[in-house]
């Protein structure tokens, strides 16, 4: 049976029935339990699964961070959460150099079946130190895998992916997208970790996208079907492992290809991709990938300079236009 | 100076408010100079004002318009003056404490006699930076004051929860300073405490630990945040009766060193000083996008804006 | 065990030895049981062998032999062996703490009875990521205990230089443990020390800090590191008087409950064993160069093999 | 005057040159002061300068970049070592969300002229916490500037540049070059941010690197120079700003190019370079850009396999032959 929830209920919705399959499945992190989390991601799981399994931490997301590790290397499936994903900085040695490579560094002896959550993303004026994507840095680390929806279906099938994976995953749950509705089925069900989701299909070029930027996208490639321009609209889903096939393979009927992220363009996940493209595609392209990304700085406060620092719907619209315009080989 | 901080509970929009913990920040900034430092943190309304900011730049900054404190790009999470020895709130709990200690070898290693003091709440001491800061100040025997407004709670969690001790003076031993609990409700309590410690750390010391024990009136941030119940009313009542200003001006006008009418006229001017600053920040511009880019360095490279052009 | 871990001096190339601290993994690790979990350090040699770790599978890893306990991936500093409960070395000083958190949090939720120990040293003590996690454990109210190898030396800077404290057990207090200091170089004494602290933490009674105020032998790491001098040549001969081996050793013949030649008995034999794994060791492969990508994740993704294929 | 000297002696004579010629340059860290830094990097300074100027700091990587951001916020000109450069993500949250940003999110009123170094690379049997290179998270950070000296000679001149500046820079020390002998000036001199160096002049191919990889490519272009192939060797010597307009201006002349780096490859520093040459000389590609990198897992301890880790002189001679086989546009 299928309803519509949001996409804060579609995250809750998947811990809540793991952890009603399988007693090794527990959350931590700050202000989760009794309050339900800051964006009420954990609401309920503590009155419905106690103490014992929903667990209020201190402000201390190494130990946060290690609890999970030490948990998940003795058996259990932690769900451990950040509560901003700009605070994974403060983490980040217990997320880069224990999650990550404990496995490898003890010769495969070592699972670490760890879900690590976390929202990332701007565009509610909360300034440089809680509106960061981040991504970039994660999927340049060995060990770890990353997922960041668009949507409450991939929410729910992503989560319940990632909790019952058996390597240290990131969910980034987007702070602009908490409220989002959309279908989701009743049922647990999985969206495979790794495997790209072709929002529209299209001709005339490819936009890749996650997160907010993705629906942006989209929004985009449907008005400019009006205007003949046909756009293909493709959500890796998974950063880490990431689906370049998918993407490639769309390159190859397009010839032309853009990507677009929240993250700062330099050393952003849009510069591999970039780089993938033209490695695997390099004959197909009839223009350079684009890329559309924040510009280097900090994320602004003033909500006029965050407005001119995020992409825009017109950012891309631009785009597209203008790289549907370039002569082609 | 505690009187002023009443305007916190004014400000507009999603800010975490400082009212109920105001004897803190002016007991302990009155008895620095605008040559000494302090680092706030996300509850920093307060301490920039204790310290001599004024309203019209920040209730300006709260607002995102270019004339304030930074310009419009750090708001209230990252609001600072430095001109008054101010070096910002900041978003990360626990983050400025090594920052104060950076401050602290500065003035030692310029031997100029100031001292910088450090404010964290309760829940901030569990973060490893506290730890490493309050060592490292010990080791360096550093001229600083680590004050802790342990206000019982961390966002919607009670003390209890995150931690096994009840004061967080307990702590201060381990790192080899001394340690003490004032009534952080009581400005003249928590001002004769300031200046036993900032004298000692410009004696040369070292460091000292403050614990005031105080209450925030409002929500974690906002007045009334998510609305979702996590504090006894009772216990709000109980702690709201003992207000720092109100009682305060109770105490000099028994003591006869003031009249209800003197702060009448204290109120008045405040609120018209509020007001202005209102007014100030209102009729002041936002940020041009121009802006964007600047500050990010000191000169920003022209290759870093070739790249940066989308 | 103390016995045992003397074959530390033995091993070739660059280490952190363990000589001279034997008697603090030998009495902790002889109360716990291989369903009990430890998390080391830097200097893990000793603790591997007092949970039990094998010297033939110990000796290959360091050679970065494909019949390591790593498979030749991990090497000295991240030696391991989960079946014994040992849950690494770790090259990051205070990582492992926080590990040992979430095994006694693991120990705690399954009910199983079992303790979980950190081992760590005196400097470690003043990184975040200890103090994180001792708060923690403590607010948690955790089966495990903290183990601080007190050798007044941090790499080649003395402990004044980087603590304002003399005993680290100063800092038990702030978490709301209890701290003891025992003699280090005593086995007997340690192991008494660990034998409450673990009872304490299987009756649900949380933490303890336990400091062994002990002395590494040989530099920093490798017999002679850089050769640059740090210690006092009396200083290090007064430590190896009391060797906790031989000092150990002496304790029992007086005690007429061994003989001189039990103990050549057992040097002997142990001698022999660590000839044995070194030649098993030495006769080993190396790993071949198609196991480089296995064990960094459960199993490979695909498409991560495609983009990393050069 | 011009002598030899070893890469550390390089360093250790820039900062002795500037600490003498400025009372606000001090330096921070963990053994740097009697013992003179585990890679003796400091040797003699604390004998020099005293215990006011070099400081022996505890093991709290938090609080030394702390230490330095407050201490520049304040009017000094620190500069604070992190050991390892694995270490950087103990204290990630200071460098990424304090000094990166402070100046930003104060409006401009902050300046940091900190000085962080460190000790990067691979190719000690170190295993997978002391060997890793991750200049791409730094550089992916707005407010950071990330330099990586490939020789003696660079190496003084970029740590002094790195002193002398007033934004927080990275000064990035290889432990493999640690002994590496040079002709360096004695007097002062810097060699400016975010300048390349055009370490050989070529024309059939360019290759892109730094610190020990951009010494091994150059081997590699002076062995292949006797089969005839022709190969410009760059060196970009600061990562962040990075100087594109001299790597694009070789790639228009050479049409071909390969960087390499010892960092992983997937979200590498190497993906970035390769996005920005296709966007900016799409039309003179005759061949994707190549790269040349770690693949996708921590670094190993035992030799055999940190060998067949790293990139080495046979992988470049390997694909440049292979980029110049290929048939161009
Ligand atoms: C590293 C980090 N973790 C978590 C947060 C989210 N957060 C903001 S304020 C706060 C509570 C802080 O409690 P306390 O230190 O007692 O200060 P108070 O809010 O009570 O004044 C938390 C958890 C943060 N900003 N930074
Ligand atoms: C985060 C981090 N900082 C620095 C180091 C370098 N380092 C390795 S061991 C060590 C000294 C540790 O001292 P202590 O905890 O007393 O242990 P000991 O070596 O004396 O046994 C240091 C600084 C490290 N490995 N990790
Ligand atoms: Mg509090
Ligand atoms: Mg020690």
């Amino acid at each position: 049976m299928t309803r519509t929830l949001s996409y804060v209920q579609a995250f809750n919705e998947a811990v809540r029935q793991e952890m009603a399959a399988d007693d090794n499945v527990f959350c931590a992190g700050e202000d989760i339990g009794a309050f339900g989390g800051v964006f009420q991601t954990y609401a309920g799981l503590q009155k419905q699964f106690g103490e014992r399994r929903v667990v209020d931490t201190p402000i201390s997301e190494q130990a946060i961070i290690g609890l999970g590790v030490g948990a998940a290397v003795t058996g259990l499936r932690p769900i451990v959460d950040i509560m901003f994903m700009d605070f994974i900085c403060v983490a980040f040695d217990q997320i880069v150099n224990q999650a990550a490579k404990l496995k490898y560094m003890f010769g495969g002896s070592a699972t670490i079946p760890l879900t690590i959550t976390t929202g990332g993303g701007g565009g509610l004026s909360a300034a440089a130190q809680h509106s960061q994507s981040l991504e970039a840095l994660l999927c340049h680390i060995p060990g770890l895998k990353v997922v960041h929806p668009s949507n409450p279906y991939d929410m729910k099938g992503l989560m319940t992916a990632c909790i019952r994976e058996n390597n240290p995953t990131i969910m980034i749950k987007h702070k602009r997208l908490l409220g989002m509705q959309g279908p989701v089925p009743e049922e647990s069900y999985e969206v495979p970790l790794g495997v790209a989701n072709v929002l529209r299909q299209g001709t005339d070029v490819t936009v890749v996208g996650w997160g907010r930027m993705v629906n942006e996208a989209l929004a985009v490639a449907n008005k400019l079907a009006d205007d003949g321009i046909d756009v293909e609209v493709i959500d890796p889903r998974t950063l880490q492992p990431l689906d370049t096939a998918t993407i490639v393979e769309s390159v190859k009927k397009t010839n032309r290809v853009i990507v677009v992220h929240e993250a700062v363009r330099f050393g952003g996940l849009g510069a591999e991709i970039a780089a993938q493209i033209q490695e695997e595609a390099f004959d197909y392209l009839d223009a350079p990938v684009g890329r559309i990304a924040a510009p280097f700085s900090p994320v602004p406060f003033a909500p006029v300079l965050e407005q001119a620092y995020l992409p825009s719907a017109a950012d891309i619209e631009a785009k597209i236009r203008a790289i549907i315009a370039r002569p082609g080989a | 100076a505690a009187g002023k901080l009443a305007e916190a509970a004014k400000l507009p929009g999603f800010l975490h408010l400082y009212v109920g913990q105001e004897a803190v920040a002016a007991g302990v900034c009155a008895t620095l100079s605008d040559t000494d430092q302090i680092t706030s943190t996300h509850r920093g309304h307060g301490h920039l004002v204790a310290k001599g900011g004024q309203f019209n730049e920040m209730m300006a900054e709260l607002m995102g318009k270019a004339t304030g404190y930074c310009k419009g790009k750090g708001g209230s999470m990252h609001i600072s003056n430095l001109a008054v020895g101010m070096l910002g709130a900041n978003g990360i709990v626990g983050a400025g404490a090594p920052i104060a200690v950076g401050a602290a070898f500065a003035n030692k290693y310029k031997d100029n006699g100031n001292v910088s003091a450090a404010f964290f709440g309760d829940g901030s001491t569990n973060i490893g930076a506290f730890h490493e800061a309050a060592n490292m100040a010990c080791a360096l025997r550093l001229p600083i004051l680590f004050i802790c407004e342990n206000n019982e709670y961390g966002e919607f969690t009670p003390r209890n929860k995150t931690m096994a001790i009840t004061d967080i003076v307990d702590r201060a031993a381990g790192y080899g300073m001394p340690g003490v609990i004032v009534d952080g409700m009581d400005v003249v309590a928590v001002h004769e405490a300031a200046v036993e410690a900032a004298a000692r750390a410009r004696r040369g010391e070292g460091p000292s630990l403050i614990e005031a024990k105080t209450y925030r009136f409002y929500n974690h941030h906002g007045i009334q945040n998510l609305g979702l119940k996590y504090r006894a009313d009772d216990e709000v009542a109980m702690w709201r009766e003992r207000d720092p200003i109100f009682t305060f001006e109770d105490r000099l006008i028994n003591a006869r060193s003031a009249t209800r009418s003197d702060f009448d006229d204290v109120w008045a001017e405040l609120r018209a000083d509020i007001a202005a600053s209102i007014e100030f920040a209102e009729a002041s511009p936002f940020p041009t996008p121009d802006q964007l880019l600047a500050d990010v360095y000191t000169v920003m490279p022209a290759n870093v804006m070739a790249a940066t052009a989308s």
